[in-house]
């Protein structure tokens, strides 16, 4: 029995579970810290093994309570599950070090929140059950409340109320989503739903498009689509760093969503459903790269900025998933790593910022000298170009692989708002680090008194980590695309999905 | 029955909204409860309920759905009644806070003026 | 005529009048006119719905509907003494 | 390649026999010492200056290697994969012209160098600058030996960058940090057009590998897209080139320090531009669209570049502008596009770098002598800094086209391709007069150059005397005018091989007969010459009388337009923004629910007939309890509406719609639900009225009619589409899988109750994401409330009341509760119950101690972690998951025990049951980690309570709060 | 013994309570709600906040019977003052000065006051000397304070001394 | 005897539900807080309690097995309805302070 595949959410689960144990004055920092790391370093493994399973093609499916798909609930590894797992994992521990230099003192329950959110990240990621999916979803949700407002005050706590209230609300509609979906279809199993999709009798159409239509608002509300991104900028910019860098991810969980939707429930043998609702999708995906792009030139603050520049990067995945062929699939799924990389690292370098430029904090237009700022500046040079889609890191690359195989019906309209919002971004990033960087007081007293936090080199490592990520997705570009090239033609074969997943056969249940 | 109980639906959801849009934390905390219910009972209408089929099964009476309604709805709600619970938790303590922590219970702040973020009592109430 | 289908009329107009009973309740809980009125209503309306659950199980030959009547005369009276609580301190838990 | 040659050295055999990596090596020099530079920046600036100038001295070493080879016409490739799934290799390819152009981008990089180690202060950082001197160079060799156009064009931003950073490296000057900005924006946004141009090459020619694309130029040249591609690429070199429009950044970069300019805006960066206008010459020249467009953006540089170098007061603004008119020149001359032009284009591109690098460096060194660069305040410097002087002379000669030095050689050549061409003859006229203007008003501000700094009065208002600089910084500038000197004498000796290896590179077959003597006879470019000589020192002396060139004030239009244009932008994007998030959760709300209606509302509306159709009926009949159900679900709820103002109120009135769904759930056959439905009811009043009494009393009348209005317009609309969507739901018919859960719960799963079946078996998983939903909750509840301190909204005066009898009664109470607690628990798997409604009922009464008795009270007796009992309870349900795993199942498959027990009897163990232990524990603990932390809320240490005290007698009977 | 079976009458009410829930006798519940009835005390036992002794119960059968019979006796008389005209009932506060001490006698004898239609314990002092009794309908205040005070509370606090 | 049985448990459950609206009629009909709370909490105890009684006959009658533990139900109903009424009174009270009775005289 091959149990790999629900080890990426037991494992964090446990590790939260211990991290609750021992959160006793009894022990120290040093065991909860330990703890933590075990349980990182045990998902790594897992993890890496789930990589070498899913190189392989072979899809890894999991049938828990041995039930058959149809009745319980299945986990499915395939190469996009795993992709996306790999790239929590590789991005969780950075910020697990980010938050080990000290943030994880002051935040109450951080570890077992953390282990939380993974788990909740993982289980979304590998359910192959659409309910499952809102569980997880949910588990993955209230960790990262947890997160973001274990520790803060002020007006954070206003906008951990909105952020809250937001995902509640598109949490609802994803149930109502949900219970149409069964009350239409009369199952869960994402297998089995495109089964029935495909065979669903005219006079219900309408009804299952509402149904999808709504799942799908849900996913792009999570995903920061316009006109659902609103609530993204300011959550993000007031979020712990480490948080906020692993809140990086939390986008893509909507992202994959919709792709996974889009490829299994709609995909080419979904008949009348097939592809519904991806032209609206490309269409707000451009037009969502333009006001990001906005946003990123009229943000006042780096970390909003930042903020937005997630929203730009979700919405070049929009637009690279959409256009459904699998060239811009796997150019899309390659971006979805860089982006994750590139937003977090620059998230923590914000706050390396920030922490060096005192009561100035990350807002651009306030000048105030940057004590020790080689470090930070070569950091932000590098994830500025990388985010900027300058060559030659990956964000270069990413996004040529994603117009060199645009569709020619479409060049005209992903061409233009890629590439002039790649341009606003430049503009964008390079002000901010004018601003901040060069546009220093020449007396170091003139923006008031400063007393810049100590650096903390775990902090300044783990910004390297995330970078070298960048970096390391940049010289193994070819693999890298290779493997996500793989994966957009597995996703396209929605039938093998479906007939491997239907023909799972139990342990020891009958069939 | 599907009448009323779709009417019963709409008429929450409706509710819900209107006070999901209003401007004080407790008045969309409450909206959020009311869309609760209203998912809740959509959800459950999936199932085509009827009365007195409850599916707990008796000996001799044939499992099909002649007989018992349809349990896996209900276990998708209870699962839903469970999470909505444990986020309205966290709203209504967020809404305590954020009033605490900014002067106001407006969602948007618009009737409080702008705040400092460092306040020299950082635990501490009001203005 | 025969008791035993008297007797299951009786428990059909038992289940209007507690029904009746309870959209009496509902219309003092939506009146008012005084907060206690309103908590009393909704302590009554737990009350006569557990009528209401055994008339109904008694109508459908069931007992499954006991663990919810238990549940109700258990710990309905909770929500009349937290509200009360809060009207008498605002601070219910001191 | 061609093996059958004569290798001449040793070293050129060695670099022959492994030509790819003398190419890679070539890249790789300038980026590793760079590295190199940036790492040894505590040596000291001589070192780092050597260790510097080590990349092109060696990167030449390496050309002159190649050199046998490329000068008998080979083509040199390197090829390494890098991402061939897109078509991007890294193919180094260096055929005569890349090999030309890469002598002059090692060349003057190493005289730069040299010049920077003494040009650059004490407070600059040498280390810094010439590790973003050596990356430039690398960029921009990269650029020139890139063998694939993708390869090309991430050089080509690369430049973009680091000549950012290089421009802007005096940062704390504003003029810097602008000019580097507005450097990076131009030439950056030009690269991302050079993208596009470059993708849409590859996509029509097949491949961006540079072979390809060359030979591929007929097909480019039908391909319905070449406009596009062609003016994207244009785009790109245009913006690189300084060509009007957009030559408004050069002037701008002038902030960075001197060797910068010297480097970039002499032989390298602005010649990227031009360097890819002759590289692609072949793929794409040779329409009317290139002509034309190339042409007359050409000219216009041209004249528009030189006009305003007459009336600049910078020097190295004069140079800058110079330098937009000769990249205009150069321009053209592809433009123009005869065989002659492009060799006189290639031609011009090497003299012009020569004698503009040495011009710069010339006017660096008089900027470091005499601390100014405004030619008004310059004059008679021959007298202080003579030999300088004479160096600058004779650049300034080479630029205005003087015979005897380099550029009079390429700009005869010049005129010769204008007046030459075979457009029609309006065109030919155009070119030719712009040919002649050029000459004139190249000649006029060369001559006020050389005039106005060397000659006449002054130098005025100076803070030290001006003299001759170091020895070394001299070299670069004597080397290079040797160079005019030399090429402009013995073209044929010194430049001739060279530059027929880069014409012919890109001639190839069509290369012409060329003669690069001095003199050609009398012939019409020599007349034009005479003319541009004569005209422009008329022009330069009728400027000089005519009006006070000094009190001229050069507007530089473009670069105004542009700031406004970027402020617009940034303006715009702060104002679009603000305007669209502005932070408020009702719009964000707003936007949600609109674009949920639309996505169900809109097929609904597509396709309202088959919708909406029902099958077989409107419903069901009801039966009529549930009339009364429903009247007390939705009167409350309504009556909420308008009540919801005064909290209190509405929290009863959603009790009664609470306990309403909870009798409609036991109407409806779900008895387990009802059961949850109403625990969670009573512990959300709790923590409702919990919260009340830190929040406001009620909430004030604000939102305006329209405002009020437009949200029931929605609230209605939504209520109505998903009441539709639940009703034609409902009326389809049904086929679900769980029937056949329904079949296999008791045999399978040894379960009665198939709901619980379903959660703790069937559907488990769920049920393990579910607690630890709860369980986060309460770990977030009691993140948030640890350390709070808060004030009541209001506060009673007095003591807490006495409820000693109530209390008295709940303890006759909790133990009943207890014990049912554990019955539900148990029996859960085969009746109404379960894990999650026991531990909520365990909860519950322990809650209500809280109340009648008082946090202190019950906390002081009734000491529980409910932290780890969560803790235990998630690994309670994990262990139980796991358990199976051993018997090689998968994680939650439940395992079945019939136990026949001596006295007791048969006793039934589902693993299910440990499961919901797990279950039962994390309930229990979260639930009371809320309600403890919230009912125990630590003062405010700065005020009691937030709105004061309550008087008793001003309180209402209808709210239940004070009267305000 | 103490330690581990604080109450026998408690944990016999818990023993039949548990019998009566599951609706069985079978051996199985029999040992599940023993090893309940002694459990559950020792918990709950920590949250009892004031310890109130029992006495003698020889009382309790016939207080019960004269309880229900009041009961019974009085809805019938609540139910016509409902029904009937309003004007007709009198209703008003009662102090009720109390001579037993016992909280859970107190208790007790508050709650039947609750139960028994027509009157209603409202208040009780600080210092439980009184009980604030609300009564529908007022004939004669003394009877009703004497009444409570000799059908009740005599024999509640031979129960609860 | 079974008619007799029938008899009675359709007595109990016409008393019970007469109780039953008796209370809520009294709910409804009452002028002030203090009557109102009355009827409900005892009526309505005392009809709930019929209505137990009646089923537990009625499943006993019907096949389902004697269900004493519905007594339970009641028992629980008369433990806490006092709990609620004296609750529910002491709120009246603390919100019309002016229908508060003196303070009784001292006793010593
Ligand atoms: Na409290
Ligand atoms: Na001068």
């Amino acid at each position: 029995m091959n149990h790999l595949p629900i080890l990426p959410v037991l494992i964090p689960m446990a590790g939260a579970a211990a991290s609750l144990i021992v959160e006793h004055n009894r022990f120290g920092f040093t065991v909860r810290r330990t703890v933590a790391w075990l349980a990182m370093a045990a998902l790594v493994v897992v993890v890496a093994m789930l990589v070498i399973g899913a190189s392989s093609g072979h899809v890894d499916a999991y049938l828990l309570g041995d039930w058959p798909a149809r009745l319980g609930i299945t986990l499915v590894a395939d190469r996009l599950s795993v992709w996306m797992v790999a790239v929590t994992t590789l991005l969780a521990c950075a910020c697990l070090l980010h938050a080990c230099a000290g943030w994880d003192a002051r935040a109450p329950h951080f570890h077992a929140l953390f282990q939380f959110q993974l788990m909740g990240l993982n289980g979304a990621f590998l359910t192959g059950d659409i309910f499952n999916l809102f569980v997880f979803f949910e588990v993955m949700l209230i960790a990262s409340y947890g997160l973001l407002l274990s520790g803060g005050r002020g007006l954070g706590m206003r906008n951990g109320f909105h952020y809250v209230v937001f995902n509640v609300t598109a949490s609802s509609l994803f149930l109502i989503a949900l219970g149409l979906i069964y009350g239409l279809l009369g199952t869960l199993n994402m297998a089995e739903l495109a089964v029935r999709i495909a065979q669903v009798p005219p006079a219900n159409l309408a009804l299952v498009k509402a149904a999808i239509g709504l799942l799908l608002v849900v996913f792009c509300a999570k995903a920061a689509l316009l006109p659902l991104y609103l609530w993204l900028p300011e959550t993000y910019a007031r979020a712990p760093a480490a948080v906020s860098a692993l809140f990086a991810v939390m986008t893509k969980v909507g992202l994959y969503a919709v792709l996974r939707v889009s490829t299994v429930l709609l995909g080419a043998g979904a008949g009348a459903m097939a592809g519904y609702g991806q032209s609206w999708l490309l269409v707000l995906g451009a037009a969502t790269l333009i006001v990001a792009a906005l946003g990123v030139l009229g943000s006042a603050r780096l970390r909003v900025m930042i903020g937005y520049l997630v929203v730009w990067s979700a919405a070049t995945l929009f637009v690279a998933f959409s256009l459904g062929g699998a060239g811009t699939m796997a150019a899309g799924l390659y971006y979805l790593a860089h982006s994750c990389f590139t937003a977090a690292a620059l998230f923590l370098i914000a706050d390396l910022i920030r922490r060096r430029r005192g009561a100035a904090g990350d807002d651009k237009s306030i000048p105030a000298p940057l004590p020790g700022r080689t470090v930070p500046g070569v950091l932000f040079l590098i994830a500025a170009v990388a985010v900027a889609g300058l060559p030659p890191l990956s964000g270069f690359l990413g996004k040529v692989a994603l117009l060199a195989s645009t569709p020619v019906a479409h060049t005209g309209l992903v061409w233009s708002t890629v590439l002039l919002s790649s341009l606003m971004v430049i503009i964008g990033v390079s002000r901010a680090g004018v601003r901040l960087f060069w546009r220093v007081p020449a007396q170091i007293h003139e923006a008031g008194p400063v007393n810049p936090a100590p650096a903390r080199p775990a902090e300044t490592a783990a910004a390297i980590v995330l970078l070298t990520c960048v970096v390391g997705m940049s010289v193994f570009a070819e693999p890298l695309l290779t493997y996500a090239d793989a994966t957009a033609q597995q996703l396209l074969d929605t039938a093998g999905y479906v007939d491997h997943i239907r023909g799972l056969v139990p342990a020891m249940r009958e069939p | 029955m599907e009448l009323a109980l779709a009417v019963a639906i709409g008429v929450l959801t409706a509710v819900a909204v209107y006070l999901m849009l209003r401007a004080r934390s407790f008045d969309v905390i409450l909206g959020l409860t009311f869309l609760s219910y209203a998912t809740n009972l959509l959800i459950f209408a999936g199932g085509r309920p009827v009365a007195g089929k409850a599916p707990i099964i008796v000996d001799g009476v044939p499992t099909d759905l002649a007989h018992y309604t349809d349990p896996l709805p209900q276990a998708l709600v209870l699962t839903a009644i469970v999470i909505s619970f444990a986020m309205t938790a966290v709203s209504i303590v967020l809404a305590m806070r954020s009033r605490a922590d900014n002067g106001g219970d407006h969602v948007d702040a618009h009737d409080t003026a702008p705040e400092p973020e460092a306040r020299t009592d950082p635990r501490g109430s009001g203005k | 005529m025969n008791t035993a289908v008297l007797l299951d009329l009786t428990v059909i107009g038992a289940l209007w009048v507690t029904g009746l009973a309870l959209l009496l309740c509902l219309w003092r809980l939506v009146r008012g006119p005084t907060v206690t009125d309103r908590i009393l209503a909704l302590d009554t309306l737990s009350v006569t719905a557990i009528a209401g659950l055994m008339l109904l199980g008694m109508h459908l030959d069931s007992t499954v509907y006991f663990e919810a009547a238990l549940v109700i005369a258990m710990l309905g009276f909770g929500s009349t003494v937290v509200l009360s609580k809060f009207v008498l301190r605002r601070d219910i838990v001191e | 390649m061609r093996r059958d040659w004569y290798p001449p050295t040793l070293l050129a055999d060695c670099c022959i026999s492994c030509m790819p990596q003398t190419l890679d090596l070539l890249l790789a020099l300038p980026f590793v010492m760079a590295a190199a530079v940036a790492a040894a920046h505590r040596l000291p600036r001589t070192a780092i200056a050597w260790v510097a100038a080590l990349a092109p001295v060696l990167g030449l070493v390496l050309l002159g290697a190649m050199a046998p080879a490329i000068l008998d016409g080979q083509v040199l490739h390197s090829r390494h994969v890098w991402l061939p799934r897109i078509g991007l290799e890294f193919t180094l390819r260096v055929d005569g012209f890349a090999w030309m152009f890469a002598m002059l981008v090692l060349a003057i990089g190493a005289l730069v160098i040299m010049y920077a180690r003494y040009y650059l202060s004490r407070n600059d950082s040498a280390s810094r600058f010439l590790a973003f001197l050596l990356l430039f160079m690398g960029a921009m060799l990269g650029v020139v030996i890139s063998g694939n156009l993708l390869l090309l064009s991430i050089f080509w931003e690369l430049t973009s960058l680091t000549s950012f950073l290089l421009i802007g490296f005096w940062s704390h000057r504003q003029d810097a940090r602008e000019g580097a900005r507005m450097a990076l924006v131009i030439t950056g946004g030009g690269g991302l057009a050079l993208l596009g141009g470059v993708l849409l090459i590859g996509r029509i020619a097949g491949s961006y590998d540079l072979d390809v694309v060359l030979s591929a130029g007929d097909t480019l040249r039908a391909s319905p897209l070449y406009p596009w591609a062609l003016y994207l690429v244009l785009g790109g070199i245009f913006t690189k080139s300084a060509q009007f429009p957009f030559h408004f950044w050069l002037p701008q970069a002038m902030a960075a320090p001197t060797p910068v300019s010297a480097y970039l805006h002499s032989a390298t960066m602005v010649k990227a531009g031009v360097f890819l206008l002759a590289r692609l010459h072949p793929a794409l020249a040779g329409t009317d669209l290139f002509f034309y467009t190339v042409c007359t953006i050409g000219a216009a540089t041209l004249l528009i570049g030189a006009w305003n170098a007459i009336f600049e007061q910078d020097l190295k603004g004069l140079l800058a502008y110079s330098t937009i008119s000769h990249l205009g020149l150069i321009t053209m001359l592809f433009g123009l596009s005869t065989p002659v032009a492009v060799v006189a284009g290639v031609f011009h591109i090497l003299n012009h770098a020569i004698f503009k690098a040495s011009l710069f460096m010339a006017a660096g060194i008089i900027d470091h002598e005499t601390h100014t660069r405004d030619i008004r305040k310059l004059g008679g410097l021959r007298r202080l800094m003579p030999f300088t002087s004479a160096l600058a002379i004779i650049a300034s000669l080479s630029m205005a086209g003087i015979p005897l030095l380099n550029g009079f050689l390429s700009k005869e050549m010049f005129f010769a391709a204008a007046i030459e061409t075979d457009a029609p003859l309006p065109m030919r006229i155009f070119t030719g007069t712009a040919a002649l203007l050029a000459g004139v008003l190249g000649v006029a501000y060369s001559l006020r150059f050389v005039y106005e700094t060397f000659f006449g009065k002054g130098p005025r208002d100076l803070d030290t005397t001006p003299h001759e600089p170091p020895r070394w910084m001299k070299i670069p500038v004597e080397v290079l005018v040797v160079l005019c000197v030399a090429v402009g004498i013995f073209p044929a000796l010194t430049i001739a091989p060279v530059l027929h290896a880069g014409a012919s590179a890109i001639l190839g077959a069509a290369t012409p007969e060329y003669s690069l003597a001095v003199w050609h006879g009398l012939n019409w470019p020599l007349a034009m010459s005479l003319a541009g000589v004569v005209g422009g020192i008329a022009l330069y002396f009728g400027l000089a009388r005519l009006l006070d060139l000094h009190a001229v004030v050069s507007r530089a239009i473009g670069r105004d337009i542009f700031k406004r244009n970027l402020e617009l932008l940034f303006v715009a994007g702060n104002r679009i923004t603000a305007a669209l998030a502005n932070g408020s959760l009702q719009r964000t709300l707003l936007w949600l629910v609109v674009s949920a209606l639309v996505a169900m509302a809109l097929p609904l509306l597509r396709d309202p007939g088959h919708a909406l159709a029902w099958n077989g009926g409107w419903h069901t009949p009801m039966q009529w309890p549930g009339w009364v159900l429903w009247l007390l679900m939705l009167v409350p709820a309504v009556a909420t509406l308008r009540l919801y103002r005064h909290r209190l109120l509405a929290v009863a009135c959603i009790g009664g719609t609470g306990l309403a769904v909870s009798l409609s759930f036991v109407f409806l056959s779900a008895p387990d639900l009802a059961l949850t439905q109403l625990m969670v009811e009573m512990v959300t009043l709790v923590l409702l009225l919990l919260a009340m009494n830190y929040l406001p009393e009620q909430s004030p009348h604000e939102t305006t009619l329209p405002r009020r209005q437009r949200d029931g317009a929605i609230a209605l609309v939504t209520g109505t589409v998903v009441g539709a969507l639940a009703w034609a739901m409902m009326l389809r018919p049904h086929d679900t899988v769980a029937v056949e859960m329904l079949e296999r719960s008791l045999p399978q799963a040894w379960g009665h109750n198939v709901v619980n079946v379903i959660l703790v078996d069937f559907r488990g998983f769920d049920t393990f994401g579910e607690i630890t939903v709860f369980a986060i909750a309460g770990l977030v509840v009691h993140a948030l409330l640890r350390r709070a301190r808060m004030a009541p909204e209001r506060h009673f005066d007095g003591r807490p009341v006495d409820l000693s009898m109530p209390a008295n009664l709940m303890q006759v109470l909790a133990p009943m509760v207890v014990a049912v607690s554990i019955y539900l628990y148990l029996r859960g798997h085969n009746a109404p119950g379960g894990g999650f409604i026991a531990g909520l009922v365990l909860a519950v009464p322990l809650l209500i101690q809280y109340v009648l008795q008082g946090a202190r009270s019950v906390e002081s007796r009734f000491g529980f972690d409910f932290i780890r009992t969560i803790g235990i309870g998630v690994v309670l349900a994990l262990v139980s998951g796991v358990a199976s795993m051993a018997f090689g199942v998968p994680f939650l498959t439940s395992g079945h025990l019939n136990l026949h027990l001596p006295l007791i009897g048969e006793l039934e163990l589902a693993s299910a049951m440990a499961f919901d232990t797990g279950v039962y524990l994390v309930v229990f603990g979260a639930a009371m980690l809320m309600l403890s932390m919230m009912g125990t809320i630590k003062a405010s240490r700065t005020r009691k309570t937030q709105r004061g005290v309550v008087d008793p007698l001003r309180r209402s009977d209808f709210t239940g709060e004070e009267h305000t | 013994m103490r330690r581990w079976l604080p109450s026998w009458s408690l944990s016999l009410a818990l023993l039949v309570f548990w019998l009566l829930l599951n609706n069985s006798v079978s051996p199985g519940n029999i040992v599940l709600g023993a090893a309940l009835a002694i459990g559950i005390p020792l918990l709950s036992r920590r949250m009892d906040h004031e310890h109130c002794p029992t006495g003698s119960l020889r009382g309790v059968p016939k207080l019960a019977a004269l309880f229900a019979w009041d009961i019974v006796k009085s809805n019938l008389t609540v139910a016509a003052q409902v029904l009937g005209r309003e004007s007709k009932i009198e209703p008003g506060f009662v102090w009720i000065p109390l001579d037993i001490t016992n909280l859970r006698g107190i208790t007790v004898l508050a709650s039947m006051i609750t139960l028994t239609p027509g009157t209603l314990s409202a208040v009780l002092t600080d210092d439980r000397r009184h009980l604030l009794v609300h009564a529908l309908h007022i004939d004669d205040a003394a009877a009703l304070v004497r009444e409570i005070k000799t059908r009740y509370e005599t024999p509640l606090m031979e129960v609860f001394p | 005897m079974s008619a007799f049985f029938d008899l009675a448990l359709i007595v109990l459950l016409v008393a019970g539900s007469v109780f039953i609206l008796v209370g809520a009629l009294g709910l409804v009909k009452l002028s002030d807080v203090f009557r109102r709370l009355h009827a409900p909490t005892k009526s309505s105890t005392l009809g709930v309690g019929c209505v137990l009684l009646a089923s537990m006959g009625y499943h006993l009658l019907r096949g389902e097995g004697l269900q004493l533990r519905e007594l339970l139900i009641t028992v629980f109903l008369f433990i806490t309805a006092p709990i609620s009424a004296h609750l529910i009174a002491k709120a009246a009270l603390a919100l019309l302070p002016r229908q508060r009775p003196e303070p009784p005289a001292k006793r010593d």
